[in-house]
């Protein structure tokens, strides 16, 4: 097992100072949802406010020229962290915004290869997380489109057994997740979009999940669209990414219109930027931004693959703990082939809220509910999971504070 | 532990075994149907009402959630049963005055009966909710009722 | 004369002990483009994050019930810094995405009092920021509907002489910014709205300038919907407001699909929870609202009142000192009557980059171009001007150095 | 003074005097002509541009901006004037290196002439895109004359 050195990497994070309800420790396994920040994200926030604060691309004055260097300067240290050209990278607030952005821009133009009509197709899955989801079946609205979806076995994983009659000529769109925020899988992107591709739909990825765990590369995943969110993977709250194809963001009808991102405006029309600026309206969340651009350098100086290792040697204790445990069952997939360090469970009768409430008792942070999936609830026949998430941040001891938590848990509910 | 004025015995027993659940369905009667549910954690509950003479002649419900919302459900139930409206709402009112407290009042015990129980989720904020889910339920069944008489 | 003492206000902002050019003081009048954070906001920040960080609204663990509290804490203080029940607030990431939200909304329906067609009209104003323009000739494009406008007259006043041509029955939405960030010139929304509603129409008001300078209170101004950015009230960069009535709010359908914005989700269908929630989808930008909170309590301590005063004093000063500078014109009313402290001027024929540059060895930081307000600029024959605009951390003493560094810029480009 | 680093006496000239400015329209010749804008300050120059056998026969522009734009231009006309595509090219590669060097390098004097003057805006990055963009409108022209020729 290569485990990362939690104790030093922990120094970095401020919030694991706090004591929990009865004094216990945080024990942390919530970072599905959002990750905690590193000073080093919080120092370059604040240095940007004290030191370089202005409206960007603005001014010719020295803040605004300072403020526009550390912009642009967190999109070229994005860029570099998913193997992409700068230009390419939009901020958004949010990978939902970025979502947002690609359905609502579809749907602002009617002719060209973005424009969809009724008898065509957009393909989803059954793990989609509603910000996947609900955005594509809006646009199939809009449109006339049709929305359908690859389902899940059992075990959680994509059902590839009617692909060919999912992807068709007539999908003009595909948009999956690379790991499921709820059971972990991660899917094989590359084929799909090869298949997507060879019927000339176009790849929208979901990377909230696996930017942040394991390394990306634009290129070799061969898909044309990625959304991820700054705040899992340590960077401030109110920051999200769209990396798209230079040649597809090109083609594209802007989403939000205001300053900034116009070549010239009369009151009775306008033209656009060239990208990424025509996607970035008014003054950008610029501090946000750049502690994005500090979390993803965090991120790289510990390095990717041995992130990777590291939640891969948790996620296979804790499977290990969690299937010896009676009364338990865990949805998705049972190793750790083509998984990541999220683990969902079921107890007994014992609801995930009130397994989520016993375990809070110990500072074990847990979500619980339908962790905005709930098509994929309905599949496995819960009305919610109990979910455990790994970051750099955690370690072995963690995974047995769980294991343990859920035995108190079984005991104070008299399920033994 | 803190957990115990959470789970206080008498609602772990309401959650193993609720009064009032499972569905009544006499077509004789006109029952006003409402379906609530708890978008952050997917619980979910369906109310059947059936009122007359401005007086709860019979409750029924089913659904899915946490030990909380299953036993305040419950515990409803039973308080407003056989109650003129205004009585059930009297009680309605003293019991999201009790989950607004923070933690700062007791409840009172004549008119909440089982319900002051749940005083101590009070202190618990995301628990609120699931503790009201079936008396809002129970709230715009009532309502509906009413205004399905006026029309 | 009630001047604030901006010494003291001074030492909670820590950008002016930063040096600029040749060892200049700072002399930050660009507050119309964003204004500095106070410690105060930033220490907020940082709090939420080192303290009580995680997804707000998801969970039962400790810290996502104090996120919760904290962002929905924050969006008490700004209902009350707006006279608003806080169910009215909804957090965007700012103005741009506030005004946005509203005009694709109302496309996203085709029924009831947002749906727009041909024959319907809009109305906006020549004096409009892009961000208060463009979103409403998208909506016009998508729904057939037609964009009118107010002149603007030479005073930099709106033109209201046709105002019973302008507002008619066929009205649906009237969008005006509160106070123009050009001219400074602030409308009379009131009875603007007042005359709109009489017609049925929508009023959607632009605060961006105004909510930062002055008193608002939703109820006496009669709008509609308002929209401000926090970053240009001492708020961090990514967080906006979008206000609106309760019934109106209601009614609309959403702008951004994802989580947490929904009551219920299948594979074809969801339907959405009631406001702000339907209107906040994905993880928000937690920390940035909670840093929104903390600046309009901090303005709160200061007093909306004295603010109004302070840069009243700075603005009558700043007149005298511009209008006594041959070759100067000053664009925009020429006293402080319905005025805020936002002044644009021509210098002869030096283009106002140069004059900007100047100004900049001197420390002095205003900003040059259109200002998102080309149309305005065509109004007046100019293809920019020099914007001085300020705020709290302004004395007379900074009033003087622009009225110095103009008559240095004049000496440099040889203009006597 | 750091200023005087951007404002070389050379680019004050220029600004006050622009060179081939004013459009020439002559309709016996194919003249390309482009517009361009500087989004972010309203900067604007509209360029014609005629050329034949491969060099620049006659260049003309009109347009308003900063000083630094506006002699930019008028530097940049001097210096295609008269040449070659290909020797006209090489300058602008070579002016677009020094532009993007931030203050590193002076200039290749022999090739850009009266353009090294512009080597200071090079330190400041807000003016570079002022410097450029009569340059860009000129390579524009210049490209869509060729793909002119070819159709
Ligand atoms: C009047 C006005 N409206 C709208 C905006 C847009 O605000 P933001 O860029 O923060 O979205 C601004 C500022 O840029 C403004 O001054
Ligand atoms: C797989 C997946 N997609 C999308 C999202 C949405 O991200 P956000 O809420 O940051 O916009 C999340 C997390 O909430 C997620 O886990």
């Amino acid at each position: 097992m290569t485990l990362l050195d939690v104790q030093s990497i922990k120094a970095d994070f401020p919030i694991f100072n706090k004591k929990m309800r009865n004094d216990a420790r945080l024990v942390y396994l919530d970072s599905g949802a959002t990750s905690h920040k590193p000073l080093q994200v919080l120092n370059a926030e604040r240095e940007f406010y004290t030191l370089h604060n202005a409206a960007v691309h603005r001014g010719s004055h020295l803040l605004a020229e300072e403020a526009s260097a550390a912009y642009e300067g967190a999109r070229e240290k994005v860029a570099h962290f998913l193997g992409a050209a700068a230009d390419d990278v939009v901020f958004t607030k949010s990978a939902t915004e970025s979502l947002n952005l690609l359905a609502y821009s579809f749907s602002n133009t009617n002719r060209g290869q973005f424009a969809l009509a009724a008898g065509d197709e957009i393909l989803v899955s059954e793990m989609e997380h509603h910000a996947n989801l609900i955005p594509w079946q809006q646009l199939a609205k809009r449109t006339g489109a049709k929305l359908r979806w690859f389902g899940t076995t059992t075990e959680g994983r994509l059902d590839l057994s009617n692909i060919d009659e999912l992807i068709t000529e007539r999908t003009k769109i595909v948009a999956i997740t690379h790991q499921s925020n709820v059971l972990g899988t991660v899917n094989p992107v590359t084929d799909i979009a090869r298949k997507a591709h060879a019927c000339g739909a176009i790849v929208v990825l979901d990377a909230c999940q696996s930017a942040p765990h394991f390394e990306i590369d634009v290129n070799s995943l061969g898909v044309d669209f990625l959304a991820f969110s700054g705040h899992k993977a340590l960077a401030p709250t109110g920051v999200g990414v769209l990396w798209g194809r230079a040649e597809l963001l090109a083609e594209m009808e802007p989403f939000l219109f205001g300053g900034s991102m116009i070549e010239s405006v009369t009151m009775e029309a306008a033209t656009w930027a060239p990208a990424p600026r025509k996607f970035e309206a008014g003054v950008p969340n610029m501090a946000q931004a750049v502690g994005l651009g500090a979390a993803v350098e965090y991120l790289t100086s510990i390095g990717m693959e041995k992130i990777h290792a590291h939640e891969k040697a948790l996620t296979e204790h804790a499977l290990q703990g969690l299937q010896n445990i009676s009364g338990l069952t865990l949805i998705g997939p049972q190793s750790t082939i083509d998984r990541g360090g999220v683990l969902s469970f079921s107890l007994e009768e014992i609801h995930p809220h009130d397994v989520g409430q016993v375990l809070d008792q110990y500072g074990i942070a847990v979500r619980t509910g339908h962790h905005c999936a709930w098509p994929l609830m309905r599949k496995f026949g819960v009305s919610g999971t109990t979910r455990a998430s790994f970051y750099i941040y955690n370690d072995l001891a963690d995974v047995d504070a769980l294991i343990d938590g859920i035995a108190a848990t079984k005991k104070y509910f008299k399920v033994l | 532990m803190e957990l115990d004025s959470l789970y206080q015995e008498v609602i772990l027993d309401h959650y193993k075994r609720p009064h009032h659940k499972g569905l009544m369905a006499d077509a004789s009667k006109q029952v006003v149907q409402v379906h609530h549910v708890n978008p952050s954690c997917g619980d979910e509950v369906t109310l059947n009402l059936v009122v007359s003479d401005d007086r709860v002649e019979e409750i029924s419900w089913d659904g899915v959630g946490c030990s909380i919302s299953q036993a305040s459900t419950s515990i409803m139930s039973d308080l407003v049963q056989g109650r003129t409206l205004t009585q059930a709402f009297e009680v309605l009112d003293s019991f999201s005055e009790l989950m607004a407290s923070k933690g700062t009042v007791v409840g009172d015990e004549g008119l909440l009966e089982d319900a002051v129980a749940l005083a101590g989720v009070s202190k618990f904020p995301a628990r609120v909710k699931c503790a009201l889910l079936g008396w809002m339920a129970f709230k715009d069944a009532a309502l509906q009722g009413k205004e399905g008489e006026k029309s």
